[in-house]
């Protein structure tokens, strides 16, 4: 079982649409925030279990290592965007005095 | 030739005007602009003069390249039916602005810019001689009329003239797809190279052997026709024409009439015919049944036309299907009668909206019912309109006959049946121009006519001024039209050898029962809408009915 | 009360569960632990996430997410690259869930936690989401992806020679896409002087 | 002679007099008249030459008349048309109407319309027609006579419109201008038609090489020309314009609608002679529609009170008589009874115009009577012209009408001539109506009025005396002797070949004593009562003879037959029925087109632009800006993208 | 890393040394807008003059600086600096600071000139992030006003949404290829087309979130809902940025992914895009056609011009692989675009100079009579936007059209589809012309003065955006060669 990239993969596509789930229905800003964190997660685990179990091409640099730093990569991405995504959230807030999303409706149609 | 780019010089000269315009003071504009319009009038009766009726083909001609990328040239050259137009448009440009110096008093730099630039594409589009250049000018042609209806025309403007940009540009770009098509399989069928895949003689030459595919003569020119038809008006692509004519400015419809309408015929003539020959021969009859159509129901519906400005609208667009007529018989007569009566169109309905113009000035109103015994009270005018109303009746002996003359004979040589329902409207045409003018010159001054006092005064020296070399220019071309016939005959056959029908065109009932089918469908639908909700302009950004 | 607790019951009742099957395999099946192992995670993981999006008060929400991120630290241990569970650990746990909940911090306005955790759309959203879940599974389910029997171990120093041979520029842009961040954050973040507080 | 030049300057003349008139002339004041008197006189001597020069058969002309070339008007391929000149016996008999007639309108003029602001206008105007009936007859070519044939419409139009203020006169001119048009339509396609099938439209040309053509293609041509001299000659059913025409000032009537223009029709025929010659069944509607036109006429002019009203219905029975004439094969006599009818309606309407000028511009003539003493030469000259029209010998209408009712007889068409010879008798009866109610019995206006009538000025009178003398005298001139008449010899070279043609063999001798003096006598009869019945209601006061007139009979007489005594005074209801079918029927189907317009085609681009709006309208709601429905958007499109791409990856 | 890498990518470097140095001057003289601008402007044209100079590989081929490169970063860099000019007037009156403005924009043009260089997937997703990351940021740039931040939470969230989804994608792409390298991917990739490898599901679903998460960059239907409200919130100088240059960069990965590493494939794809272009031109203008915010408006209209540059890349997909004629035609519409759009959100953002001043239409009213130049330019760019010759708008569309009626069967359609739109779009630019000279000023407040900066970063859009119709052939050349540049290499 743990030995299935079928597996990997799938608890992967899971964690991922949790996260858009939750993106999608949270009111909260924030939770939002988390929610594409863990879609990113999910991305990750995707990465790795390609990495490891992936066959490598001939002559490319062996697919596990590729993996984890792409993974690396993403985390970073991840972190930025958190930066970037918490400092828009706590510039809103301080002009509309919720953090509630839905009610960020003044521009429409 | 003369070394000297002459086309450019006529085709730019009220580029640079517009630009003088821009810069010198506004109290300078109008002197500035008429000055530069005759200097182009000028220039181009030079062109009338150095043009030799005999030769082949094009002379003048300037060919540079442009976009090498794609082998497009700026290429201008000039055949009897450009010289005749563009000394037409010169002409009229010149009158048009030299009557627009009293009624424009708002933006008076912008106006005579605009006029001036318009001046430009529409000589532009007469002397192109590469499709994209034509384009181009082509294109050009709307904005300043835009302009000029949306700022300084009436209360509907905005409503107009949005119309009016709208519908010439759905057509437009259609063509605009059009000539790309055609250009690239030009270049498609020569070893993918672009030379010459623009150029119009090239084209034209290809055209005729081995020719355009089937598929793509059909297409292309579909999208032409659609172009040229919205923009000669064919019916039923009329109806920005009366609100435009209604709308704009004096000198708009002056210009609007009496050149731009020609813009569309030209295209038919230039471009349309010779490149898609085998297309243009299975569309003809189509579109003699809408000239057909347009020729009678413009007039009919002239009939009952309270505004003088709407009534002459209608009127050039039955007059317009004479012309198309005249094009697609595809007879010696009928096509030289066609370009006759472009120009004699020109003419007579340019100055009958200069003459509509004298009057509003002094009415502000249109109304023909609150008109009246102008001949008591305005003597020359109504003189001048008489001569005027009597050269578009048709009247032997000036210029409009001959034209139409021309037409119905060519017409007749095609398909008689044709020619007898277009005689018809001779009737048609003494009936609404009569109407209108005994209605507004005949009897005793009318009640409100009489409340204006003595503002109501006769035509000053600038306004005759105006209207002395059209009217000479009619009573010329009636007496001695060979002097324009003589000038494009020989263009005239070349086209005519490239479309060169076989047999006389039968109008197949397949196109009368269609087109009647259609219409019956239309007035049903139509009215079922009508009947289920109102519908109202909507065309207008809201509000935009007022000032 | 009670349906307030319904999500946390449900998490609590897919770890049980879970974690019954694996004791159940290790006990009496004899398979390896690391299947067991495997069930374990992944279990807390799902419903930690679970629980992530569907819990009322939001600082639950970010302390479930920890749980959630540290039982996927363990996945990666599991899976063979010790050094990215390690990066995991330091840079989720460590940094962005602190960021996360010093923000959430920041914003709690006096009402909350606030009435309504959901969107109106909330039951739509479940819909698409379930949905894609199935697409990406069956995808995955219905490709051969020509992969090893198992997993491989990553060597550390391929990892490193990896990252500073192949990737050296995405790891130089990563460094100036933080500074451009943190830059712009902290612009943005800044309490203005005349701004309202 | 140079006649090159000479001829055209018929028609140069004139026209150089409306163009310098029309635009010095309101300066030039109460002088107006001057150069175009003028000119016209000018014209009338050159054309007396032409004419004197045509008949004698002296060179150039010679028999068969000469033409000239002057300019290429349409140079269009195969399509020339020259401008030119050709004069024959034809022309030159119409010469001699024309610019004499036309001659003595102007001078009438000048003392009838003295007091018209429009002075100078009137004889700008005048000079306009002659300028383009004279082109009319010297054309050469169908399509320079089509040129004219509008002018003169042109012309027409202005001068019945010349009282613009009036309302009436206004609509007159715009009626008569488009009645003429509808003529004209059918002359213009035969025109094409010519053209099409001869590739050439110079008259002589046409009219020898017609005869190659297919039969059916004679018959439309002559029938498409026939309907354009209907127009302008006033046959029925486009007579309705005439009348009408009389709203324009006398001299107009009598000139334009009584003498030469209403005559453009039977001289189109006849110059085209041929070609109906090759066309029997044509010529057969042309008899038909002729002398239909000429007892409806009649029967109208009957009952009309407006003296000009009753002299125009009579010029249409006349016009009727000249068709049917033509129809039947009697060319000569229908340009004998045009040549007649030339002078005598000429005189008729300038003695109508002294009439009404000494009434001061009353034209109802049961305000007149017993005039007679009053102004005696109108009062003279006019008997004479009625007893002309009543066609008592020896004046000229007894030989061209007799002729033309001897002719139709001997031609076989006996019902031409029997309605004819009813006409006859109808036509002396309204005109001793006439006579009667204007100069006889006592006058029925106001006081006021009758003391202040007098005799009209010299200038109007001459020309009254001199139109009276060819009125007496040209049937004896040109009729005699019966049956071999001068005015055969001179129009024998146009009809011959035509004749020829029609009957083949030549026509059965004359005799005297046999079938025609049973006419001439029958006609005399028909006319003699017809005046006597006139004057048994209308009275008469000649020297002995006077009987007083009697009207309660007439009232008596009409309440008998009460229908036709309503056509007759509504004119069979024409007006009414064209106004039905052409302002009421053709107004509603105009304003449903223009309806059409507004709402169907203009509508439906309108619904274009309605449609696209509403459908950016519908659009712009997706955008609800709340960033959860954008997400499921983008949910929703990737689900959908990643379903497509697998559908394509499964094919 | 060699010292040859260096030079290859020292055009990045310098970018990003030119947004440190913009800090840095801030922060030795706090404020000052001219210090800030002059700053940036320097460092740009040095940045340019490397683009131009450097050229070859770099990091054993993941970043190639070819003519495309070259092409694309010139236009970056242009961009910006145009941005920048714009900046001051609209910003110092609502007192926010340029230097920000300046380092964050600079930071994004330097992620933009990364995708115009990489030939690495997860270089090209870095590139994309740094591109955008900032562009979060600067829409939400006046933090203090609601609509900015509302503006920017929006593109934030969704940004990172979408930048998930293409991860996502990233990650199976590379899981089945087992390399990140575009010209590996297009070799693997080709072995499917040529039939020895299946193309897998998972394959297929990586390319459809690939696909997504570009469509949602692009702004192209139905990802496109960010757009109008980013656009409208975001301050006017910056909306100007965010229309055009995240536009193109994102155009830019889509060259070097879809063209580089997924040309194989072109065929397969093709369907998607066709659909793609019509939606997204359509929906773009018939939305447009109802809007009376001018910014709101543009934002909608510039999906549309989405739509007509995807009709160039479907021109290519659907044509021969060497034959570039749609790629040339997109480059050169995307130069066209960004100069007429930056010139009409330009003359917005003077406009507002004034603060509280809309950009609703009726901001617009009289326009003509009260600042004659700005009306004339404003038309100029609309005119161009709406295509009309002699504007490069309109060489760029039939540039377009040509490419489409060169492939001919459904892509003619779509280039008639094309026309019928710009018929369409013609009504809503028109409509602003008609307030600008039709219609009568509401409020007679004098003119505000605007710097020698914007009037001249409006002459220089203006003549760009003439000259380039008039005189189209450099450019053409210019794109024909950076075409060929990737082309060829997909061809292979």
């Amino acid at each position: 079982m743990s030995d299935s990239l079928d597996a990997y993969l799938i608890l992967a596509s899971l964690l991922f649409s949790i996260g858009s789930f939750g993106f999608l229905a949270r009111r909260n800003a924030i939770s939002m925030l988390m929610s594409i964190e863990l879609m990113l997660n999910g991305v990750n685990l995707a990465i790795v279990a390609f990495g490891a179990f992936g066959v490598t091409p001939a002559g490319a640099q062996p697919l596990s290592a590729q993996g984890s730093v792409i993974a690396l990569m993403v985390m970073a991405v991840a972190a930025a965007e958190a930066t970037v995504g918490l400092a828009i959230v706590i510039a809103i807030y301080r002009n509309k005095k919720t953090p509630l999303v839905d009610e960020y409706d003044a521009m429409s149609r | 030739m003369t070394g000297l780019p002459l086309l450019s010089i006529i085709t730019f000269l009220p580029l640079v005007g517009a630009l003088a315009v821009a810069i010198l003071p506004a109290t300078m504009a109008r002197g500035v602009a008429l000055g530069f319009a005759v200097l182009a009038l000028i220039a181009s009766l030079f062109l009338l003069i150095g043009y030799l009726p005999g030769r082949p083909g094009f002379q003048y001609v300037e060919s540079h390249s442009w976009i090498p990328a794609f082998g497009i040239g700026y290429k201008l050259g000039a055949d009897g039916i450009s010289v005749a137009l563009v000394v037409l448009t010169t002409t009229l440009s010149a009158i048009a602005i030299l009557a627009s110096f009293k009624p424009i008093q708002t933006r008076i730099k912008e106006y005579m810019i605009s006029f001036l630039v318009l001046e430009v594409g529409m000589i532009g589009v007469f002397l192109a001689l590469d499709t994209f250049l034509f384009y181009i000018f082509w294109e050009i042609v709307l904005v300043p009329m835009y302009l000029i209806i949306g700022i300084w025309g009436g209360a509907n403007r905005i409503y107009a003239t949005i119309k009016f940009v709208l519908y010439t540009l759905v057509g437009s770009l259609l063509m605009l797809v059009a000539i790309l098509a055609t250009a690239y399989a030009y270049q498609a069928d020569h070893a993918g190279s672009w030379i010459g895949a623009f150029d119009f003689e090239m084209l034209r030459a290809y055209a005729t052997s081995p020719g355009f595919a089937d598929g793509l003569q059909l297409a292309a020119f579909g999208a032409f026709f659609l172009a040229f038809a919205i923009k000669v008006p064919m019916f039923p692509f009329h109806t920005w024409l009366p609100d435009a004519h209604t709308e704009a400015p004096t000198a708009g419809s002056v210009i609007l009439a009496a050149v731009m309408l020609k813009l569309g015929a030209y295209g038919f003539i230039r471009f349309a015919l010779p490149l898609y020959p085998d297309a243009a021969a299975t569309f003809a009859p189509v579109i003699i049944v809408l000239s057909l159509i347009a020729i009678i129901y413009g007039a009919i519906v002239a009939l009952v036309q309270p505004d003088l400005k709407r009534l002459v609208a209608y009127s050039s667009v039955s007059h317009m299907g004479f012309v198309t007529l005249g094009i697609f018989v595809f007879t010696q007569q009928g096509l030289q009668g066609a370009i006759l009566q472009m120009i004699n169109h020109g003419l007579i309905t340019g100055a009958l909206f200069l003459l509509v113009g004298v009057i509003y000035e002094r009415t502000h109103d249109r109304t023909i019912a609150r008109m009246g015994g102008l001949a008591g009270r305005t003597p020359v005018w109504a003189a001048v309109f008489g001569f005027f109303v009597f050269a578009s009746v048709g009247l032997p002996g000036l210029s409009g006959f001959v034209g139409e003359f021309l037409v119905l004979v060519g017409t007749f040589q095609a398909n008689p049946g044709a020619a007898a329902v277009a005689t018809f409207v001779m009737i048609l045409a003494a009936g609404y121009l009569l109407y209108m003018y005994g209605r507004m010159v005949f009897g005793e001054l009318s009640d409100f006519l009489t409340g204006l006092g003595n503002r109501l005064t006769d035509m000053t020296a600038v306004e005759i001024l105006t209207l002395v070399p059209l009217a000479t220019l009619v009573v010329i071309f009636g007496v001695q039209p060979g002097l324009l016939l003589n000038l494009f005959s020989g263009t005239v056959t070349e086209t005519l050898d490239a479309v060169a029908p076989a047999a006389p065109i039968a109008i197949p009932d397949a196109a009368v029962i269609g087109g009647i089918v259609l219409l019956l469908a239309g007035i049903v639908a139509r009215t079922g809408w009508v009947l289920l909700k109102p519908s109202r302009p909507v065309l207008q950004p809201e509000g935009g009915a007022a000032h | 009360m009670l349906q307030r607790s319904i999500p946390i019951i449900l998490a609590l009742a897919v770890v049980g569960l879970v974690m019954g099957v694996a004791a159940i395999m290790l006990v009496f099946l004899g398979q390896d632990w690391a299947d067991a192992l495997f069930w374990l995670l992944a279990a807390v993981m799902i419903g930690a996430g679970l629980l992530v999006v569907t819990m009322r008060d939001i600082i639950r929400c970010g302390l479930a997410m920890i749980v959630c991120f540290g039982a996927l630290a363990g996945i990666y241990v599991l899976i063979g690259a010790p050094l990215l569970a390690a990066a995991q650990v330091i840079i989720y746990i460590g940094a962005i869930s602190v960021l996360i909940l010093f923000a959430i911090m920041l914003t709690q306005t006096k009402d909350a936690p606030s009435r309504l955790v959901f969107q109106t759309q909330a039951v739509p959203a479940a819909i698409a989401s379930t949905v894609i879940a199935v697409v990406v599974a069956l995808a995955i389910a219905a490709t051969d992806w020509g992969e090893l029997p198992e997993r491989v171990r990553l060597a550390t120093d391929a990892m490193s020679s990896v990252l500073f041979s192949d990737f050296v520029l995405p790891f130089e842009v990563v460094s100036v896409l933080l500074l451009a961040a943190v830059v712009g954050g902290v612009f943005l973040a800044k309490r203005e002087p005349g701004g309202p507080s | 002679m140079d006649w090159d030049r000479l001829i055209p300057l018929i028609a140069i003349l004139p026209l150089g007099g409306f163009a310098i008139t029309a635009l010095i002339g309101r300066r030039l004041g109460k002088q107006a008249h001057w150069i175009p008197v003028l000119a016209v006189f000018a014209v009338w001597l050159i054309a007396m030459a032409t004419a004197y020069n045509s008949l004698t058969g002296a060179e150039p002309f010679g028999e068969h008349g000469y033409g000239a070339t002057l300019f290429t008007w349409i140079p269009a391929g195969a399509f020339v048309v020259d401008v030119g000149f050709f004069v024959d016996n034809l022309t030159a008999s119409l010469l001699i109407v024309v610019t004499t007639v036309g001659l003595l309108v102007h001078v009438y003029s000048i003392g009838y319309m003295r007091h018209d602001p429009g002075y100078w206008r009137f004889f700008a105007y005048l000079n306009l027609f002659m300028f383009s009936m004279l082109l009319l007859v010297l054309a050469s070519d169908f399509l320079v006579v089509f040129v004219a044939w509008e002018l003169v419409g042109l012309s027409s139009y202005l001068l019945i419109g010349f009282w613009y203020r009036k309302r009436s006169a206004a609509l007159a001119a715009k009626k008569a201008f488009i009645v003429n048009r509808v003529g004209d339509v059918g002359f213009a396609l035969g025109i094409m038609l010519i053209f099409v099938s001869l590739q050439t439209l110079n008259i002589q040309d046409v009219i020898h090489r017609v005869g190659t053509l297919p039969q059916t293609t004679i018959v439309v041509i002559s029938l498409l020309i026939f309907a354009g001299a209907v127009g302008k000659s006033a046959q029925f059913p486009l007579h309705v314009w005439l009348p009408d025409a009389m709203e324009g000032p006398t001299p107009v009537s009598a000139l334009i609608h009584a003498a030469t223009m209403v005559n453009a029709g039977v001289y189109l025929m006849a110059r085209s002679n041929p070609i109906f010659a090759h066309a029997p069944e044509a010529m057969v509607v042309v008899a038909a529609i002729g002398i239909f036109t000429a007892i409806l006429a009649a029967s109208i002019a009957m009952t009309q009170t407006d003296i000009k009203r009753v002299l125009a219905y009579s010029t249409l029975s006349q016009l009727g008589y000249m068709f049917a004439a033509f129809g039947v094969g009697a060319w000569t006599a229908a340009i004998f009874h045009l040549l007649a009818q030339g002078f005598t309606k000429g005189l008729l309407f300038l003695g109508s115009g002294s009439v009404i000028h000494a009434v001061h511009e009353e034209q109802d003539m049961r305000k007149m009577g017993g005039l007679a003493r009053k102004i005696p030469i109108t009062y003279a000259t006019m008997l004479i012209g009625s007893l002309a029209m009543a066609g008592i010998p020896p004046l000229a209408g007894f030989f061209s009408k007799d002729e033309i009712l001897g002719e139709s007889l001997k031609l076989g068409f006996i019902w031409v001539w029997a309605v004819g010879f009813i006409v006859a008798g109808l036509t002396a009866f309204y005109m001793f109506r006439l006579v009667g109610m204007t100069f006889w019995g006592t006058f029925r206006g106001p006081k006021s009025v009758w003391d202040k009538i007098h005799e009209s000025p010299s200038v109007m009178t001459i020309p009254l005396i001199l139109l009276a003398i060819p009125t007496v005298l040209l049937g004896l001139f040109l009729g005699l002797p019966l049956g071999d008449s001068r005015i055969a010899h001179w129009l024998e070279p146009v009809f011959a070949e035509g004749l020829h043609i029609l009957h083949g063999e030549a026509e059965p001798a004359y005799q005297l004593f046999g079938i025609d003096g049973v006419l001439i006598l029958a006609s005399v009869t028909i006319a003699v009562v017809g005046l006597a019945i006139g004057w048994r209601l209308f009275g008469v006061d000649i020297g002995r003879i006077r009987l007083p007139s009697r009207p309660e009979r007439v009232r008596e007489l009409s309440a008998r037959v009460p229908f036709l005594y309503r056509a007759s005074l509504n004119k069979w209801w024409f007006d009414d029925l064209n106004h039905l079918l052409f302002m009421v029927i053709g107004g509603r189907i105009a304003a449903a087109m223009w309806w059409f317009d507004r709402e169907v085609v203009d509508g439906t681009v309108n619904a274009v632009g309605t449609a696209t709006l509403g459908a950016g309208r519908g659009l712009r709601l997706v955008q609800t800006g709340r960033v959860q429905n954008y997400a499921l958007g983008i949910a929703i499109g990737l689900i959908v993208m990643a379903g497509s791409y697998l559908l394509l990856a499964g094919r | 890393m060699s010292w040859q890498d260096l030079v290859v990518i020292s055009p990045l470097i310098a970018g990003v040394l030119t947004a440190a140095a913009i800090l840095i001057v801030d922060m030795i003289r706090p404020g000052s807008s001219t210090l800030a601008v002059g700053t940036s402007l320097i460092g740009l044209a040095i940045t340019a003059g490397l683009t131009i100079m450097v050229s070859g590989t770099a990091f054993d081929g993941v970043y190639r600086a070819d003519a495309l490169t070259t092409f694309l970063d010139v236009l970056f860099i242009v961009i910006i600096a145009m941005t920048i000019v714009f900046g001051p007037d609209y910003l110092l009156p609502r007192g926010l600071p340029v230097a920000e403005f300046a380092a964050l924009l600079v930071f994004a043009m330097t992620g933009a000139m990364l995708i115009a260089g990489s030939t690495d997937l997860l270089l090209l997703f870095l590139g994309l992030e740094l591109m955008v990351l900032p562009g979060y940021l600067l829409a939400g740039f006046h933090k203090t006003d609601s609509y900015s931040t509302e503006g920017a939470i929006k593109y934030f969230l969704l940004g990172s949404f979408s930048s998930a989804i293409f991860l996502f994608g990233l990650a199976f792409v590379w899981g089945l290829t087992g390399t990140t390298r575009v010209d590996g991917i297009a070799q693997a990739l080709a072995a499917v087309v040529a039939g020895t490898a299946p193309l897998s599901p998972g394959l297929a679903m990586g390319l459809a979130f690939l696909t997504t998460g570009v469509a949602f960059k692009i702004a192209a239907v139905p990802f496109h809902y960010w757009t109008p409200d980013a656009y409208q919130g975001s301050p006017t100088p910056i909306t100007g940025y965010l229309s055009v240059l995240p536009k193109v960069g994102a155009f830019a990965l889509i060259l070097r992914l879809f063209v580089g590493a997924l040309g194989p494939l072109a065929e397969f794809w093709l369907p998607v895009m066709i659909v793609l272009a019509t939606v997204t031109m359509t929906l773009g203008n018939l939305v447009a056609l109802t809007q009376d915010n001018v910014k709101r408006m543009l934002a909608y209209s510039s999906i549309a011009h989405t739509g007509y540059m995807l009709v160039g890349l479907a021109a290519w997909a659907a044509g021969p692989p060497e034959q570039s004629a749609g790629i040339e035609a997109l480059l050169f519409y995307g130069v066209a675009y960004a100069f007429m759009n930056l010139g009409a959100f330009a003359v917005i953002a003077a406009l507002q100079k004034r603060v509280g001043v809309t950009s609703g239409l009726t901001t617009f009213a009289g326009l003509g009579r009260r600042e004659p130049w700005l009306g004339v330019l404003m038309t100029l760019f609309l005119l161009s936007l709406t295509g009309i010759p002699p504007t490069a708008g309109f060489f760029a569309k039939a540039n377009i059209i040509l490419a489409a009626v060169q492939v001919g069967g459904p892509l003619t359609i779509l280039a008639v589809i094309v026309v019928l739109n710009a018929a369409i779009a013609a009504f809503y630019y028109l409509r602003v012309i008609v307030y600008m000279f039709m219609r009568d000023s509401a409020s007679d407040a004098p003119a505000p003065k605007h710097g020698a900066l914007m009037w001249g970063g409006l002459a220089a859009a203006a003549v760009l955006t003439i000259v380039l119709g008039l005189f189209p052939g450099g450019l053409l050349d210019a794109a024909a060669t950076a075409a060929a540049a990737i082309t060829t290499v997909s061809g292979t």
